[in-house]
């Protein structure tokens, strides 16, 4: 068995398999088919300061290798998740990383403060300033240097514990972001959020998704996970979570050898609940067959032929 | 909720499009709670069609499951090719249950297309129970039809081309059915104009029904929140946190009449 | 049979259904397995002023219901391109679109200027702004409004053929590069060329293609291509063309039913070298089935929820 | 080039992972030009896999044409599946051959794991024409060979472990073999250091050899550009517009060994 420990900031993970925010709940759905526990870590959906009903139906629909979605931020808003979800993760032995949501630096802000008011296991924080569905929810920072600069340095001001800036795909220059989140203070960054997708039935000339645009996930955006890692790999010094396509230990392996630290598996999940048990599985198969005692080896190590 | 690699047992068309299928998954079987209840289907092992397909349990009983599968698309194509032998994995048995049908009410069934399968399990439910009841099937047309139209035997049959049972829809044989039965409770299966006229017929009869809806579906288990409906009043469920809406997979797929807001 | 004639400025087309450039080779490749006068028009492989000998293997590979190529632009330049080819393409009575491709805005001029000088059937231009393979050769163009803007405008000057602006998905804002187009003179944009990807075998360790960096192009990208479609719709005046995973008829009705007048067919005659000719025939079918007397009804027609 | 559905005669396991199939496709028979041609096989429907397999003809006769294929991924599983009375569409038949072999020279044919395939069709073209010639077949080890090994009727085995034949690779038995047939020519197809060793080979004895290379292909047809090898020298060939490189599936897969660059 080869060591799969992973450590970004001065936090350490048992391995470097987590699952990612909005396709996981909040960790406590699925007791009988997984068992949480042989995680690297649990991202919990995003969490906005009010709770949220999110997008009328349809809000999923499949595509090609892939799905697309448009759930509209869902949750259960900051207080219920401190007061009903922290206590359960007091239990678990699994790092737990909290996704937040804002419409506004401020409110980012306002969501951190009330979490870091409280005493509680979570390891850190993932920022979720790439979602496509909801029209103020994220864009705006995930495009945009300055705000992606802004909105990090304020929150580092607020917390010792791991922040992980989520990237969006949609964007003209993905390392540019990634490298003002450097600067301004992140821990890590996350990529990818899902590509901004349509879909449309033909027979009955309607579009598949209320809110018209979704965001497309699923092994169809593997590449373009890929190619974003390896991207962000090469210009940051900060660790980089790889998300996007991920369904077997050999995709996770990829993405390691593109330049991840660790990688979060998405919509795999809803296929096989207990998906990621195997991913580690197999990833440690795969670091045995070559050798490898570490699976922090991997990070960064593609060869590439120019 | 458990995950089992099924065997199938026999795979076979009974109508035109309409296929039924068994498979010897003995913990799913045993963990069934009731008609309304569904399972979760992988076909196949690609990920071209990353997702399962919902269907509901046709029967469950002696370690087998059935479900009755109409030919859509990509999935059910697939599941229509295999054989008896190969074995396909189920996620299940999830959703809710229809309920009080053995209270004492007189329950009539009501199913359209492939919306029958549950109400043949409901049907084979007040059957062991001796529960006297009526069933009404809709479909388009005759070839979609594989059970007998037989009023005397409480089986109605409609066609939208009357060429089988009665013409029209399945609302024609109701009207004359509540009068007999005052005391009648409608369950329904269905497309969703069929469960709107329902729906609406149970309200303006000042009736109970419950409707067993559709939606896309991401996970089957509460994990995408991608399969709500649009709920009329709020009284929240245990899995749902949603007021506006309602996570079929985990509170459905079985609803009151009066909690589904068809918009 | 449904009426499918498309009209984009003062050119006809006999229908919707076009070939993508750099998928049909320059449309003399596969006489035996396509009649190429069925097609709407056959859009050649991007022609450079120099030819160019393209980059090294390897430069494909499969991804999940799609596929990533560097070609590097491979081609046989401007000079051959006149000599060899607008004489053949004089006895076609499909419409051919030359594509064309620079390092910088003199090269496109100096192209077009050539074809332009000499007597062709040509019906107009495909700029390929948006070629993510080589370093200089478009990226640069393509996420820039106000190059795409400069471009464009050189071009109209040169040229009363079509001029077809042809645009990236690889940026934070497509729309805004379409407007630039639109406003310096194009006829028409095309969208989508390929999505920035990568492939890594995790058992080599090594990439999958020699520039690393790939575009990503097949049923995959479908959603990201009708998501720009329809974006560049609800705000272009000019028409749009479709492209990315277009291998149906209900797919080109999908892109036409988000806006496009037309739609161009890539990857997929990789497989099927005649399946635009099955597109045709079912895109008539579903036509008649909506009792449509004319494609064109389609165009933009989807309904959406919100 | 044409384009043919072809429906499976056989389809069988002929050693470790190594299979062979059969197909009926009358007019890529006859269209067939001769060993080291191949065809671009589609095995399944959907999308998830887009691009055909490129797969050597191991035999063109009576409107049949067969391939010998090793398991690799996800088509090859697929086409491992199959069961004869199943159809797949072929593409084909694609390529150039190899060439003068029926000249005089003494030919000798070297396969290293699937790349038999195109020597064995060789072999039998040798056979019918009744052409001396010697043939050397090399694999990781004995369970991979499905021909024995036997060097009084000039058919050499090698495995690298040593198992069946001669221990080492091919190059083993060509040692010894060039020095009785001083007009030997060598033809080669297999994986690339093979290929490499065979070309240093015939450099160094100043034979003439002829490889079939492989490269990923996306059409088959000289459409996508994607299948290049570098090449050695520049003889511009009618398909290939390229100095530097030669499209695999039109001017290949067959090349002079001193044409290919290596790299
Ligand atoms: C609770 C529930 C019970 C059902 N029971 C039955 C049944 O007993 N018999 C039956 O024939 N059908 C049933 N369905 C519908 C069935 O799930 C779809 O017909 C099936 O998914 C079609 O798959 P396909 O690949 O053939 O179609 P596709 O090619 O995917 O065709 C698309 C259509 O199928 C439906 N669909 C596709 N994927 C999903 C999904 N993941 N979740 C929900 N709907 C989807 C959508 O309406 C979509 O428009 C049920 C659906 C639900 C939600
Ligand atoms: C001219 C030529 C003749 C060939 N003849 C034979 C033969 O007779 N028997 C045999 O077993 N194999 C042959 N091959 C190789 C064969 O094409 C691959 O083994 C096959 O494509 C693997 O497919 P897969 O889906 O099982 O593998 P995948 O899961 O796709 O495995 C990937 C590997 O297969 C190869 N491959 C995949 N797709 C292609 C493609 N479109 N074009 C070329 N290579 C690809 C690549 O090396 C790739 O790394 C030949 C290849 C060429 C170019
Ligand atoms: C149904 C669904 C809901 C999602 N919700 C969130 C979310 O709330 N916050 C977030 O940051 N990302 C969300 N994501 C994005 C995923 O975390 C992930 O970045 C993306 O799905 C790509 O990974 P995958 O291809 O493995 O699914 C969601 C994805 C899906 C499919
Ligand atoms: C092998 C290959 C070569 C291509 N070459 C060109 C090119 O030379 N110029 C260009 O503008 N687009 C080129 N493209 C992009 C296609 O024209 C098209 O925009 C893209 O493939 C998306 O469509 P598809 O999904 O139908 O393939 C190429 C695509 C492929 C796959
Ligand atoms: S189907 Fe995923 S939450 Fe219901
Ligand atoms: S495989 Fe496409 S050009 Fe050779």
């Amino acid at each position: 068995m080869a060591n799969l420990t992973v450590t970004i900031g001065n936090e350490s993970f048992d391995n470097p398999i987590w699952v990612a925010s909005g396709t996981f709940g909040y960790g406590t759905e699925a007791p009988e088919l997984v068992d949480v526990n042989q995680l690297g870590a649990i991202v919990t959906k995003s969490i906005t300061r009010q709770p949220r009903e999110g997008n009328p139906p349809p809000r999923i629909v499949e595509s090609p290798s892939g799905m697309i979605n448009s759930i509209g931020l869902a949750n259960i808003g900051v207080e219920k998740y401190i007061k009903e979800l922290l206590p359960i993760y007091e239990g678990l032995s699994t790092k737990i990383i909290m996704n937040i949501a804002g419409i506004d630096i401020q409110e980012y802000v306002e969501i951190m403060e009330m979490v870091e008011s409280v005493s509680s296991v979570i390891a850190g924080y993932e920022i979720n300033i790439s979602c496509p569905n909801v029209k103020k929810g994220g864009m705006e920072f995930g495009v945009d240097c300055e705000m992606t600069a802004k909105l990090t340095e304020k929150l580092r001001g607020i917390t010792e514990r791991l922040i992980i800036m989520k990237l969006s795909p949609n964007v003209s220059d993905i390392v540019s972001i990634g490298l003002s989140a450097e600067k301004a203070g992140a821990d890590a960054v996350s990529a990818i959020n899902t590509v901004v997708g349509m879909s449309i039935n033909a027979k009955t000339e309607m579009s598949d998704i209320y809110t018209t645009y979704g965001g497309l996930s699923g092994p169809a955006i593997k590449p373009i996970g890929l190619a974003a890692v390896h991207k962000l790999y090469k210009k940051l010094g900060i660790p980089i979570i790889g998300i996007g396509g991920i369904v077997t230990g050999e995709d996770a392996a990829e993405y390691m050898l593109a330049g991840a630290t660790a990688v979060q598996v998405g919509t795999a999940n809803f296929r096989h609940p207990g998906i990621t048990e195997n991913i580690i599985d197999s990833l440690n198969t795969l670091l045995n067959d070559s050798n490898r005692s570490f699976s922090s080896e991997l990070i960064g190590k593609v060869r590439t032929h120019s | 909720m458990i995950i089992e690699r099924a065997r199938i047992n026999s795979n076979r068309q009974l109508a035109h499009q309409i296929w039924e299928m068994q498979f010897e998954a003995p913990q799913i079987a045993t963990a069934y709670k009731g008609s309304g209840q569904f399972i979760n289907i992988l076909a196949r092992d690609d990920w071209n069609h990353p997702l399962r397909r919902p269907m509901s349990i046709a029967s469950a009983e002696g370690g087998c499951v059935s479900i009755i599968y109409k030919l859509f698309g990509g999935m059910t194509k697939v599941l229509s090719k295999k054989i008896s032998g190969e074995t396909v994995e189920l996620l299940g048995p999830l959703g809710n249950t229809f309920s009080n049908w053995n209270n004492g009410s007189y329950p009539i069934l009501i199913g359209g297309g492939v919306g029958l399968a549950p109400m043949l399990n409901l049907k084979q439910a007040c059957e062991h129970n001796k529960i006297d009841h009526t069933i009404i099937i809709g479909a388009r047309s005759g070839n979609e039809h594989f059970i007998d139209h037989d009023p005397t035997k409480n089986i109605y049959l409609t066609t939208d081309d009357g060429s089988i049972g009665e013409k029209g829809t399945v609302m024609g044989p109701l009207e004359g059915l509540i009068k007999e039965n005052t005391n009648a409770v409608l369950y329904a299966c269905g497309p969703e104009p069929m469960l709107k006229a329902v729906k609406e017929f149970a309200m303006k009869n000042n009736m109970n029904a419950q409707l067993s809806v559709e939606s896309y579906m991401g996970c089957g288990i509460g994990l995408c929140q991608g399969c709500v409906i649009q709920r009329k009043n709020s009284e929240i469920q245990s899995h749902s946190y949603h007021e506006k809406y309602s996570l079929v997979c985990m509170d459905g797929p079985v609803y009151q009449a009066t909690e589904v807001d068809f918009g």
